[in-house]
């Protein structure tokens, strides 16, 4: 009972603070309403006992990329409206793109209902005290078996972040 | 202060949107700035945080005192010129006392020019107090500011003792005193001077070797011997940049021939030699000070004036080393009561000059540490 | 209906311990932010050799509830091109972050709020981490140069020390080898040390870093006044610059609990081991009575009624907490078999571990704040890009060497079986060396680098021609 | 001495304001004087105030710049050169580059109101290697420019602001000549003798200071 109040509550607050998100003009203020979808992303999976994937939200999402967002947003003239795509057609795309998508994630789920156990998705939730702390199977796994795939993952971030440095260093001999 | 940032071209957009990419960018400091000592306003021209261009709008204390000159007698324009540099007021009253003397071509009596010299240097530690308490807080050392206010405080009490006032003080006459030394003068002085050394040391502990003290004044605000002889700065600002000079050597007035001093020099002429130099002149006036009340000459105190001023007809110009820098009077008398044409060379006003060079290149950080060196008095650049 | 309540009702029942800490943060913690600025005041006061805050109350102690009134009926302004929604919203944000990163934090072994959360100290750092959007969005709603200018260079200083007390806190959590909060305590009782001892350059580093976060001086550029009048607080007034004010100070709290937490010991006593060093706990409960005492003392010496009164109730109050405080120490210490079965009894010595924790706690979150304070009377201000440098060409390297000479230690401990004192005091020696090569080679650098700014100011082209 | 005789003869009025020893000063005495008159035997025993100079430096300044020296003079032992206006700025560069007059103290003006010559210009030199002042003086009609100083020594920038400022001498060669201590758009320069110490720009402090008068 208790579980599902907060549940439709932080789900009602990202839903709502998605649309808000992609219906305002100003930009900082769509910067804010995807920190609270984000956040109340982040209520959900705390709900669910996901503690790591919950910090890790908070402080990837909206603690980082967040803040570099705002930043250049606020470093960057927004004041000139962009060219809008004002064209039927495009409009007309757009929304059967999203039918498509929807229905595809409703097949999903209710083809997982339909099949227990063979589905990607089985939504029916583990009782919350047999689940362990999962932070340290989290570490473990990551060090573990997913070793290799982490390490890749950490030299592309690395190789990343200094071609980001170099490209953005000033160059002295440049005229 | 709600106008504090808006840009200085009416043009430029009202929403602070953009801080990238602008070519340049034209900001305003002051006049109600918490670090421009009083109603300076500065135009700043940036190339992103650093300044390309600066320039001064001064004015906004403008009293006319060299009008007011022309229309008082020579004693009754003496208390105006405490109203200038209000934080040394006794060096703006040596100045002028000693100029109308010269134009009198009269000499105030050796006991009082003693005591001249000793409220003077005095009055020369309270200034540089005053500057360093605030100075130390332009760059966010909060608690210099109190331990100097404390010893300025016991200067002031002795000034009050003295004359009954604090600031204002009209302590000197044409002439000499009005006023013979109260009794426990030399004691005063004496404990004060003796408790002082401590004090110094006290703020060189505070900030002299600090890390972050060095970071922020060495090599900023850098001015060379030349463009400061070129600008016409003078007093620490000068002596900051190497030159050893000071006029209380060079052409020495009220008693400063009978005692011994050193003048500091600084070596680069940066933020933190001023520092330095001022500290160290702190100290030698400490040490006038005793060498002063070891020996007060007995006698009168005022040379025989009458009590119309009626100098001859002729000009006269005087110049004393005020804590700031020169000060200098030039006055004109047509023979009458009236001075004819007084005019106050501030140093305040000529070393403000230097700022420009000062502060170009620099980050607009360092232009609050910058604009405290010089010690500028509003009430001396405007007049 | 009725099962709403009852459900209501069986959560209260289950959770009323976690509430009642709720509640108390949310009550309490901006009355101790108010009183932490006054002791501010106070010990400023002191170091500046004058009084402080000396008439509102005996000795100035009700001017914070005096400072309080009058923010809160001071005109709420708004400046007219102010960003309405953003304005309100950023100092809420702050607010919120600093009073729910509190949440995780151990106050003692009883007072805490998400107890068995096993990101721990995590959800402290990533949570407070959502303070700087409150000033950044601030800054930039206020729609003026000096507010956009203190924020953007307040969130570049969190961002770039936000690393340096992350890699501080790994070297901490490597030590315990957990994240839960009562379990770093734990293992600090159970290795007999406080880890500050065990890795001084992380304390140091984590100390550092967490001024430069709350944004207090040398570090306070986002609100130099010499500079930048008010930073992004500039526009604020009244109730909305009290909410950045009690953010600031909470974000305080939060830093100094989670340093003691992780490197202090937490609400471990000094020497929890040490039998013959038992009279320590006997300090809280003197030192309050001590207070009664000289409250009493000075209440006849106070010139008006209502102060003489105020003393005798503060006195009154010191007096009850002090008698308190000793009967669950008598009640722990004794072992008198007659006793052992009074309900009262047991009920005082079960109150022991709470008590004398958060005793001990907030005490060493006290001296962790009164650091703050003392810096700040101390020094000047750094410049932005000498902060910059201390915080990426020294801090971030020596936290990172220090995260690897942790690892090393205690990979000498597991695998060659040292013993943990010598193999940390050993790494701790290289990653001092380290952080001196370090110094020394940014030293040269910064000598360069204004040299270099020198050398361009000459270069300018001269105002007057010669 | 014979240039001394091209030199214009300006005999000055007394002041109005000055009461008392308006008849003082006669007008006959030392031909180029600009500034004032040695003072009357009247005086009794104290001696003259100001009496010619005549020393090395002043034989150097005449033999270099002859006819454009008007007068050396020395009043209470201030050496004093009265220089012809359009020679002005090369005596001050001379001074500099020659004499080693390297600071300019301080540079002023002072109004004449009933003499042909209205202003006279006044710069205190000081040398820092031989120690000594040095007073260059000049004399300005109403409406005449003078040259600017500030290719000699940058300090008299502001310092020619300032003249302009207050008695609406206009420099050539000035980088930014206006006003520095009064509002730009202010009517009047307040130290010439004719402005009242009572009066003021009325109509700007009207405008922009929204109060009736600034008395």
């Amino acid at each position: 009972m208790l579980d599902s109040i907060v549940f439709y509550f932080f789900a009602g607050i990202a839903v709502l603070s998605a649309a808000l998100m992609v219906t305002r003009r100003n930009a900082i203020h769509s910067a804010v309403f995807l920190i609270t979808t984000l956040l109340s992303t982040a209520g959900i999976f705390l709900q669910l006992r996901a503690e790591f994937l919950f910090i890790g939200q908070i402080i990837l999402y909206v603690g980082g990329i967040m803040v570099l967002f705002i930043f250049v947003i606020m470093l960057v003239r927004l004041d000139v409206p962009l060219p809008q795509i004002r064209s039927r057609a495009r409009q007309w795309v757009a929304c059967i793109v999203a039918l498509v998508v929807f229905l595809e994630a409703a097949f999903i789920v209710w083809m997982s209902q339909k099949v227990p156990g063979q589905g990607l998705l089985v939504l029916r939730a583990a009782p919350a005290e047999k689940l362990p702390p999962n932070t340290e199977d989290l570490g473990k796994s990551l060090f573990g078996a997913y070793l290799l795939p982490f390490e890749i993952a950490s030299i592309l971030l690395l190789v990343a972040m200094i071609g980001a440095v170099v490209m953005g260093k000033k160059r002295t001999d440049a005229p | 202060m709600n106008d504090l940032a808006n840009t200085i071209d009416d043009r430029t957009p009202q929403r602070p949107d953009t801080l990238l990419g602008a070519d340049e960018l034209v900001i305003n400091m002051g006049p109600q700035h918490p670090s421009t000592h009083g109603v300076l306003r500065v135009k700043l021209k940036l190339d992103g945080e650093r300044v390309i261009g600066s320039e001064c709008v001064i004015g906004y204390l403008h009293r006319g005192v060299e009008k007011i000159a022309e229309n008082r007698s020579y004693q009754q324009f003496a208390p105006y010129v405490d109203r200038m540099d209000y934080v040394a007021a006794v060096s703006n009253g040596l100045g002028y006392c000693e100029a109308v003397e010269k134009l009198l071509m009269v000499e105030a009596p050796p006991r009082a020019r003693v005591i001249r010299t000793i409220l003077t240097e005095l009055q020369r530690i309270a200034s540089h107090l005053l500057w360093l308490g605030t100075h130390a807080l332009d760059i966010g050392a909060l608690t210099p500011l109190f331990y100097c206010m404390r010893e300025r405080e016991e200067i002031l009490k002795i000034f009050e003792k003295y004359c009954g006032a604090r600031l204002t003080t009209h302590a000197f006459r044409i002439g000499g005193l009005q006023y013979e030394a109260y009794d426990t003068l030399e004691k005063d002085v004496e404990r004060f001077c003796r408790g002082f050394e401590a004090r110094i040391q006290e703020y060189s502990d505070l900030l002299t070797g600090n890390s972050i003290w060095l970071g922020r004044t060495r090599n900023v605000g850098l001015l060379k011997a030349e463009d400061c002889i070129a600008l016409g700065a003078s007093g620490p600002v000068l002596r900051a940049s190497g030159v050893k000079w000071d006029l209380r050597k060079a052409m020495p007035y009220a008693a400063y021939d009978q005692y011994k001093f050193e003048i500091p020099v600084g070596a680069n002429g940066d933020t933190y030699d001023r520092y330095l130099v001022r500290i160290e002149e702190m100290r030698q006036s400490r040490l006038i000070c005793l060498q002063a009340i070891e020996n007060i000459p007995a006698g009168p105190i005022m040379a025989r004036v009458g009590k119309v001023l009626k100098p001859p007809p002729g000009e006269v110009y005087h110049a004393i080393e005020a804590p700031k820098g020169i000060l200098g009077y030039y006055i004109v008398s047509d023979g009458g009561t009236q001075p004819y044409r007084v005019r106050i060379r501030p140093p305040s006003f000529i070393n403000l000059q230097a700022l420009d060079k000062m502060i170009r290149g620099h980050l607009v950080t360092d232009v609050v540490a910058i604009i405290g060196t010089p010690d500028i008095v509003l009430g001396e650049v405007d007049r | 209906m009725n099962a709403v309540l009852q459900g209501v009702l069986a959560f209260v029942q289950t959770w009323w311990v976690e509430l009642l800490c709720a509640v108390l943060i949310v009550l309490v913690v901006p009355l101790i932010a108010g009183y932490i600025v006054l002791v501010e005041l106070k010990v400023m006061a002191d170091m500046q050799a004058r009084l402080g805050p000396m008439r509102v109350g005996p000795h100035g102690l009700l001017q914070p509830i005096a400072d309080a009134v009058k923010l809160l009926i001071k005109e709420d302004l708004i400046p007219d091109n102010a960003d309405q929604f953003i304005f309100w919203f950023a100092p809420v944000l702050s607010m919120t972050a600093a009073l729910t990163s509190m949440g995780a934090i151990a106050f003692g072994p009883w007072f805490q709020v998400a107890r068995d959360i096993n990101i721990g100290l995590l959800f402290v750092v990533g949570v407070s981490a959502l303070g700087p959007f409150g000033i950044v969005l601030g800054g930039w709603a206020s729609n003026n140069h000096y507010s956009i200018i203190g924020a953007i260079r307040s969130t570049a200083q969190l961002i770039s020390y936000e690393t340096t007390a992350g890699f501080a806190l790994v070297s901490g959590f490597l030590l315990a080898g957990t994240l839960k909060v009562s379990d770093i305590v734990q293992a600090q009782y159970a290795g007999h040390v406080w880890y500050v001892f065990l890795t001084p350059v992380g304390f140091f580093t984590y100390l550092i870093a967490s001024i430069a976060e709350t944004n207090r001086a040398p570090f306070d550029l986002p609100e130099a006044e010499s500079e930048l009048v008010a930073g992004y607080m500039t526009e604020y007034s009244g109730f909305r610059w009290s909410l950045y004010f009690l953010a600031e100070y909470a974000n305080m709290i939060v830093v100094g609990a989670v340093g003691t937490t992780l490197f202090l010991g937490g609400w471990l006593r000094p020497f929890p081991h040490v039998a013959w060093l038992g009279w320590v706990d006997a300090l809280p409960a003197l030192l309050l009575a001590a207070v009664g005492v000289y409250c009493v003392m000075r209440a006849g010496k106070q010139p008006a009624r209502v102060q003489a009164m105020f003393m005798w109730v503060v006195a009154l109050l010191c007096i009850v907490v002090a008698l308190i405080f000793g009967l669950v120490e008598v009640a722990h210490a004794s072992n008198f078999a007659a006793l052992q079965a009074s309900h009262s009894f047991l009920l005082l010595r079960s109150m022991y571990p709470g008590l004398y924790g958060a005793f001990w706690f907030l005490l060493k979150v006290s001296a962790y704040i009164y650091i703050f304070m003392w810096l700040r009377f101390t020094l000047p201000r750094f410049r932005f890009d000498q902060l910059m440098r201390l915080g990426w060409h020294i801090l971030i390297p020596l936290s990172l060497v220090n995260v690897i000479s942790v690892g090393v230690g205690l990979a000498l401990e597991s695998s060659l079986g040292w013993n943990r004192w010598p193999a940390m005091i050993l790494t701790s020696i290289a990653t001092l060396f380290v952080g001196m090569l370090l110094i020394r080679w940014n030293d040269k650098h910064a000598a360069a680098a204004s040299a270099s700014i020198a050398a361009d100011n000459s270069q300018v082209e001269d105002s007057y021609a010669g | 001495m014979a240039d001394e005789s091209k030199a214009p003869q300006s005999p000055e009025s007394p002041k109005p304001a000055a009461p008392g020893p308006s008849a003082a000063p006669p007008a006959a005495g030392a031909p180029a004087s600009l500034a004032t008159k040695p003072v009357a035997p009247a005086a009794a025993a104290s001696p003259p105030v100001q009496v010619p100079l005549d020393n090395e430096l002043s034989r150097r300044y005449r033999e270099r710049f002859g006819a454009a020296i008007l007068d050396a003079l020395e009043d209470r032992k201030q050496a004093i050169l009265v220089v012809e206006a359009l020679q002005f700025r090369e005596v001050a560069r001379y001074s500099r580059d020659a004499e080693k007059f390297d600071l300019l103290e301080d540079f002023t003006a002072v109004d004449w109101p009933r003499r042909e010559k209205r202003f006279d210009l006044v710069a205190q030199l000081y040398s820092f290697p031989n120690n000594t002042r040095l007073r260059l003086k000049c004399a300005l009609r109403a409406e005449e420019q003078a040259d600017s100083l500030f290719s000699v020594w940058p300090a008299a920038n502001w310092l020619e602001r300032e003249i302009f400022d207050m008695y609406g001498i206009v420099f050539r060669g000035h980088p930014e000549l206006k006003r520095i201590l009064l509002p730009d758009e202010w009517q009047g320069h307040p130290l010439r003798k004719d402005y009242d110490i009572l009066q003021q720009d009325t109509a700007w402090v009207r405008e922009n200071l929204g109060i009736e008068s600034g008395q």
